[in-house]
């Protein structure tokens, strides 16, 4: 039987059961491969309940810094008797299959090209530890131990990280090092030699840092200024408020007063949310929501009125799989469409991609500036595997020399300083964005009564055909304004006469980018661009125009992205092929790629490769 | 239309303490019916806030949709207003005064836009305590979609059309009570004696002062089956207590009998002084209040006045202990902590 | 001067104050003209407050039967102050202009262009009449009088109608007649032969009725079967529920107990009167609501819920003017993109365009077997335009062999005989649509639990990647079952080699119809298609792809009909060239005419008629 | 995930009245946290529905979004069920109920589905006084998004986070008695005693049935700070009484002593027989039921039992006077006028 065999190039699953805390250590396995200077980039796979339910955890570990999902697996560490079997079957040819050998294995696990690697951690953990919730937990942590040995990893690593970890807990330390230990200890007995998976030292991330994109959300708010949030709990976008509320504790406090310099509301529901956001808006405070697609259908209402009455709102819409409730704790990249024109009558919303937790602090950040400059709703839109993930990541940067920019909003010296009459919507500067003035401003002007009803510059209730008419081709006007604001689409690669292009946003880069890699490598001339907001840039336009033939990539079933390129950029459909996966799972690479090589061989460009990821190189 | 601006317009009254004069907190002419109690209502905001000597550019008018919440646009034309949607003030006030706690929130909202569709929001700013004068002016229909029963509309109580209400009301002061309302009371927009003062106190009050004033739809309820007509709550109104409300700027110049008054006092250190008769409901007692509202209730009359006051509650912002300063005040220098604090973060992510 | 004079063609405004009455007089006299047997089209243009703002009501006279708004203006009846300078200003040169002289004209009323008819209607009814309210409404009564003598009606149309009108209340019937005779009797001493506009009988409306589209739709409701209605009041949809409200207390009565065979709830908003529905239909009832834009945004995360579980909604959508409340008495076409993918995921929804109270009670009936059939939302698009004015329209028929299709249900007797398992997403007949089953059929089988989270084919909880994915492809395929049994498309018009296509719907037709016959008598060979649902009938593409350029014509800015075609039929944006028309008012075969004029122009087609209208032939 | 059924399995116990089994009303496999309290609450449906020898397929089992509102799977297999989006119970039930008056209607939400986004849904439901038994498992938290406050939770009480509740709580039955449900009571997922009977009670009440049932979160508010942690619930409730739950058919055995015992009897002519003890609560009287609850809160306890009963109580479909048959099982014979009907109609729109 050939072994799989690589260097720093592996997936390894972790199939557990959910409550039982087996994250947080397969999460120091994955951590403690990037302190190995290893790009490495895990996947939480779980359900939607709170205990008891299958569990997944996938890292892939990839010295070219490829960290989109690969989609098979080499090694699974077992330890769910419920998925067991499936996970034994789902183990690539030559791959490694940890268990619990505490109980034997029954006769369905009969494969013979899989190499079984039993670890006996009920029985260890009960003669090594008392306490019997401190067992279960601390079998998480044999098993990385023993990880540690048969994938070759600098022990030293896995135990300073425990170290680091319960720095403030320390009698917590010592069994966790112990079960490191046994773990590492037993493994080296028994299985020498075993396992031809390698994880070696590199200098491969640099100053990276591993960060979850929900973590950068809640970041860039604080860093953008947000003061005000309304918010309603809801998977995946929760923790983004959860960290905005865990910085502002540590970065918003007031010295003498500790007091905090934000005020973070639960609501009863998603409308109040965001009516919260509106109101402090409006107020001339900066202010956000976070939500994901239920939340987004229930706030239709109020992302209209904050279009008409042009009132600056930042939504952070994490993803998950839709319709309804759908699949509460999938990924998936299906508002775009709801999000782009949510609600009744003519409206269009600007919206944003982040593809890193990089891009969601910058986004988030930046769209504060935008919000308040274009007096419109700015939609965040990231997803579930970007948001509650961790990321590979550029760290953080804020460059302090910046300030908020408010938009065109007027003081009362400004307000007397004019010459001509003040009015809410009137277009002085014909870029479609008219001053607006803070409650409380003066008593002797700039005062004005907001509606979502039909109004005239001056904001005064008009059922005027021609003041109705003129107003909505104003606000069609700023949209078109805002395209300038908005940050441009980012060429992956271009090859000079390359005929067909991809196009993809947000959390299927990755694996796009990876798979345009391979491609080119292939010999097969296959451009990229990744669309970073809407209303799209006039390159996405130009981009089109220049090939044949463009691919959408995107996760969803219905080509939300492309029916948004067909319409906006006004492009023959059948120029654009769509290329969906919406299953849920964050986008493997190896299923992308033999999407793109159908697609590109329906589009006559004919394809060589297998479908099959080979050693990493896809 | 109501060219005609109900009641007390003195023209040659003086300008208050902050030099205002009752023009400067009128607005807009009104486009509701002639004779709608909603006009009476925003002839006593107008009144209330001129008495007060409130800035009037220091108020924020917030409303959602109907008759009652068009209401806005004809008081303070020098105040900033919102006219949101249907149901949804609360929320649009929760965050307007999130951002800024140095302004004074005025909602108008009606029976429609709260004890329906708005039914939820209006429970959870009431909840929440939040630091604003709710007004309801509650006509017990849908006004401006042509008169359809409200949640607020009796049991019994007959309309324009004629088919009497099959279904129970609400009465939002006892659900304001019950949900932790800081100040609550009932009026009538007939009763400017009782509306002012208590408008007054309201405005003076920290955190949730609930206002609910049955003010008649004289287009589509003012019929004679109608228990929220003029000529009903004329006849079936009993007041709780008379008071007085004194401003704590003001010097107390009246003396009160001992005993027979009571003194609240606000955390603005303005007095409310009950004068009481046979009533004598303790106002700082919920269950009192809940109990005599019940009880009149049963008698089929319509308890008025100041029912509940509680001069210790918190705020939101004494809740989520939010910085004293306004929040829409704060510039990068309070707000951005700068690189090196996120160099740190980052640290923490490797 | 040149008097305007035409017989049977006429356009005549009536400049009110709301809250006055007048309605109801201006539409005696359009009800008369009907009844001498000539088409014709009254508008009611309202504001959104009960009383006293400006109210105009605008009667379109036309023998050819074109019924659309004609956008300009023979004769006003000018009976507010606050209006009536721009009344005046707004005829036609060669207009008439009929105002209450009891007090003397302005100055500035000089133009030398129209006819100033006064009546002294105040001081007429002071003399005449006792009760004040009586004299306000009589102030109305008398103009019409004046215009069956100035119009050379056959005044016993009037008589006779205000006879019928008053039959159950006799007292009010004399003052009324009374009030006729004195405007016709003032007119004819005061005014003879100044009037060139006649109204001459014809026997052009044959069966038709006048009717307005809600009570159509209230109707359709009626026959199509529905029981349970769930509401929240809202302009211009109100009066659906209050006309299904009214015949089902004359038409549902149950003889024995006076009882009624229909449960209508007046919810406490738009979301639970969809939950209503959706709650009603899962249990085996036809239910349906109705609203206007607000509510369906509102309703967007429940309609997200009835596409996913599968469970049937009709849904009336009287469109207004959006976005957010905009112009709540305004008529618009801006909910379709709204409705055609409301909520978050990937969803679609069927839609339904009548453009006649005749096609609001047919698709209304048809949208409850519909909604069966397909166990999903049918969402018919009507708005105010259509809703709340009186239309001629085709008398209403039922089929009374017809029995309501109920769909894929299945009973005990069904259940216990099946031979495999029972699946309530099983798509045993291949065309995505599953059976299902009533709460309470047996105890033996049949059970099931909806959910709007993921479910396998037994309807049994999931989240299993393929599962997942397998169901959203059977949804998908259940849309494409839905367009054969949905209305194909009507064309209006098709020109051997005729280069140009117009496509329209709903309320647009009319106009559009006219400007076809118009282009078409103009030599301009114009073929045009009435779409009348949605997901699109190959019929809609078939035209496109016939013609070298399709104008669509719609009452939205941002063209969403247009964005529903390029996306679903895979069309060159570039062939469909947007007309848009977006105030608010009825559109008007006028301004139509000139947008399609100059849009044929640019799509290299010449047409040489001047924009103007000309004697009615437009 | 809980494969062990809290109590009272029987296997050996005889069919029930109709025939069935204590399995024909089981459901699937619960993965509900083990020692969750909203499976003890799925038991005593389970066996309340037993008792009652309610046949299984006639129950609707209707719920919003939440570990609460997935219990409706672990309980009556047999009966169809609707799990539906947050807080939107109410309305699918209201529908539901509309369609056919002859089913039982089961609603089981969270306190976050219910008091927080579902407030108005709640309260209009409870409102119109609709025929259905509504169960609230009160953990004071929301379960499934991992623990925040709700809107029940106790001003000051502690969860997992350490941060205590700073908000006040509401009290769903104060509200739910205010608003004019018909039958009201609270329980403990912890006391079968009292729940079994509560639920019977309240399945064979006709009109709105609301039970509060609190109902520890283990994993997130089972602290020794929470006061919905098992061990501070059975620490500080007080029952308001005891009784006895005497289903219809059923013969009545025990004897009662004359007035130490009061019967109400409900529409079904089932009897509930309250045994009084000092607190003498009348449980007809809806101040007092709202005024016992103050008192007890005042006191930091936890009152239970059986709060408030309108024997009298008019169900919707009796205040919107439909037809007795199940709307659902209407066809076109009933429902459609037929085409000379719509004839006369076309001639009144000539
Ligand atoms: C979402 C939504 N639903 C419905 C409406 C229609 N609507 C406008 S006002 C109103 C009711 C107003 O009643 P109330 O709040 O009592 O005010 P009133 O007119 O009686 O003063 C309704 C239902 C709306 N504007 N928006
Ligand atoms: C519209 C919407 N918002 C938010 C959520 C997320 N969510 C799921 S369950 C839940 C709270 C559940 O709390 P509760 O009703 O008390 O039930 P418990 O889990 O405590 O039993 C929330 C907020 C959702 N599913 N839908
Ligand atoms: S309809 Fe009624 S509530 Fe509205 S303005 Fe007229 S009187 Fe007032
Ligand atoms: S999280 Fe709490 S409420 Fe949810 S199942 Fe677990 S114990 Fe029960
Ligand atoms: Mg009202
Ligand atoms: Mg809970």
């Amino acid at each position: 039987m050939k072994r799989i065999s690589s260097v720093n190039d592996c997936v390894i699953r972790f199939a557990n059961v959910n409550g039982s805390g087996s994250a947080s250590a397969n999460n120091l396995f994955a951590k403690a491969v990037f302190r190995m200077g290893v790009p490495v980039s895990p996947k939480n796979i779980f359900p939607s309940n709170i205990q008891g339910l299958p569990t997944w955890y996938e890292v892939r570990v990839n010295d070219q810094g490829y960290i989109g999902r690969r989609g098979d697996v080499d090694m699974v560490v077992a330890m769910n008797g419920q998925t067991m079997l499936r996970d034994y079957m789902d183990l690539l040819s030559g791959g490694y299959f940890i268990y619990d050998s505490s109980r034997q294995l029954a006769d369905d696990f009969n494969r013979e090209d899989v190499i079984e690697i039993g670890l006996p951690l009920t029985s260890m953990c009960n003669g090594a530890f008392e306490n019997p919730r401190m067992r279960s937990l601390l079998k998480n942590i044999i098993y990385v131990g023993a990880l540690a040995f048969l994938l070759d990893m600098e022990f030293s690593v896995l135990t300073e990280s425990v170290e680091k970890q319960f720095r403030k807990k320390t009698k917590l330390m010592e069994p966790n090092l112990k079960a490191l230990h046994m773990g590492y200890e037993y493994a080296r007995e028994q299985y020498p030699d075993v396992c031809q998976l390698k994880i070696e030292r590199r200098d491969k991330v640099g100053d990276a840092i591993m960060m979850d994109g929900n973590t950068a959300t809640g970041l860039g708010a604080i860093y953008g200024g947000a003061t005000v949030v309304g918010w309603y709990p809801i998977t995946p976008s929760t923790s983004v408020i959860e960290a905005f509320g865990k910085y502002a504790d540590q970065l918003r406090v007031e010295k003498e007063t500790g007091r905090i310099k934000a005020a973070i509301v639960q609501a009863e529901d998603e409308l109040a949310a965001l009516g919260i956001v509106i109101g402090a808006t409006w107020n001339g405070a900066r202010a956000f929501t976070a939500t994901s697609g239920p939340g987004v259908s229930l706030m239709n209402e109020f992302l209209g009125l904050a279009y008409y009455a042009e009132i600056p709102v930042v939504l952070v819409d994490v993803q998950r799989a839709g319709p309804s409730t759908g699949l509460p704790t999938r990924t998936q990249q299906s508002d775009v469409l709801s999000c782009a024109y949510a609600s009744h009558g003519d409206t269009q919303h600007v919206l944003l991609f982040p593809a890193s937790p990089y891009e969601c602090f910058e986004m988030t950040a930046d769209a504060f500036d935008l919000a308040d400059r274009l007096q419109t709703p700015v939609i965040v839109l990231s997803d579930l595997d970007l948001g509650m993930n961790d990321h590979l990541s550029p760290p953080l940067v804020w460059d302090d020399s910046r300030t908020y920019d408010r938009g065109k909003v007027l003081n009362e010296e400004q307000l007397l300083g004019l010459q001509e009459r003040w009015g809410r919507y009137l277009d002085v500067d014909g870029d479609g964005i008219c001053y607006r003035t803070y409650p409380g401003t003066s008593d002797k002007a700039g005062a004005y009564f907001t509606r979502g009803s039909a109004h005239d510059e001056y904001s005064v209730y008009s059922e005027d055909a021609q003041t109705y008419e003129k107003n909505m081709q104003r606000l069609q006007r700023k949209m078109e304004t805002a395209v300038s604001m908005l940050p441009a689409p980012e060429i992956f690669c271009e090859n000079e006469g390359g005929r067909i292009g991809v196009i993809y946003f947000g959390t299927s880069s990755h694996a796009a980018e990876e798979c345009l890699d391979r491609l080119n490598r292939e010999g097969i001339p296959v451009n990229g661009l990744r669309v970073r907001a809407f209303p799209f840039h006039q390159q996405v336009s130009d981009f089109i125009d220049r090939h044949d033939k463009v691919l959408v990539l995107e996760q969803n079933r219905d080509g939300q992205l492309r029916t948004l390129l067909i319409n906006e950029c006004e492009v023959v459909p059948q120029k654009l092929i769509s290329v969906v996966h919406y299953d849920g799972l964050p986008l493997a690479s190896r299923t992308v790629y033999s999407m793109l090589a159908d697609a590109l061989q329906k589009a006559g460009q004919h394809v060589s490769g297998d479908d099959r990821n080979q050693g990493g190189a896809a | 239309m109501t060219f005609f601006r109900p009641g007390f317009r003195h023209p040659d009254l003086p300008p208050n303490e902050a030099g205002y004069e009752l023009r400067d907190y009128e607005g807009g002419i009104s486009t509701l019916c002639a004779g709608c109690g909603h006009d009476s209502v925003n002839a006593a905001i107008i009144r209330a806030c001129f008495e007060l000597a409130i800035e009037p550019h220091k108020v924020v008018k917030l409303s959602g949709i109907g008759c009652s919440s068009k209401s806005p646009a004809y008081f303070l034309g020098k105040s900033h207003g919102f006219n949101s949607v249907h149901g949804r003030m609360p929320s649009i006030a929760t965050g307007a005064n999130m951002a800024n706690r140095d302004l004074i929130y005025l909602g108008v909202s009606g029976d429609g836009d709260t004890a329906s569709i708005g039914m939820g929001q209006f429970a959870h700013a009431v909840r929440r305590n939040l630091n604003m004068v709710y007004i309801v002016m509650n006509n017990g229909c849908y006004g401006l979609t042509k008169g359809q029963y409200s949640a607020t509309a009796d049991k019994g109580s007959i309309g324009k059309k004629g088919e009497p209400n099959q279904l129970e009301s609400i009465d939002l002061c006892e659900i304001a009570i019950q949900l932790g309302a800081g100040f609550v009371g009932r009026s009538f927009s007939g009763d400017k004696q009782q509306l002012v003062p208590m408008l007054k106190a309201a405005l003076s009050y920290e955190g949730m002062s609930f206002v609910d004033v049955i003010s008649p739809c004289v287009t589509f309820n003012n019929t004679p089956g109608s228990t929220k007509s003029y000529h009903w709550v004329r006849e079936h109104r009993e007041a709780t207590n008379t008071f007085d409300f004194v401003p704590f700027r003001q010097e107390i110049t009246t003396e009160y009998a001992e005993g027979k008054t009571e003194a609240v006092t606000l955390h603005d250190e303005s007095v409310i002084y009950l004068h009481k008769g046979d009533g004598n409901l303790q106002i700082t007692d919920r269950r009192q209040a809940m109990d005599a509202l019940e009880e009149h209730k049963r008698k089929g009359l319509i308890l008025t006045g100041i029912l509940y006051v509680d001069p210790e509650g918190e705020d939101t912002h004494v809740i989520l202990h939010t910085t004293k300063r306004a929040l829409n005040a704060l510039g990068e220098k309070d707000l951005c902590p700068g690189n090196d604090a996120l160099a740190d973060i980052n640290d923490r992510f490797r």
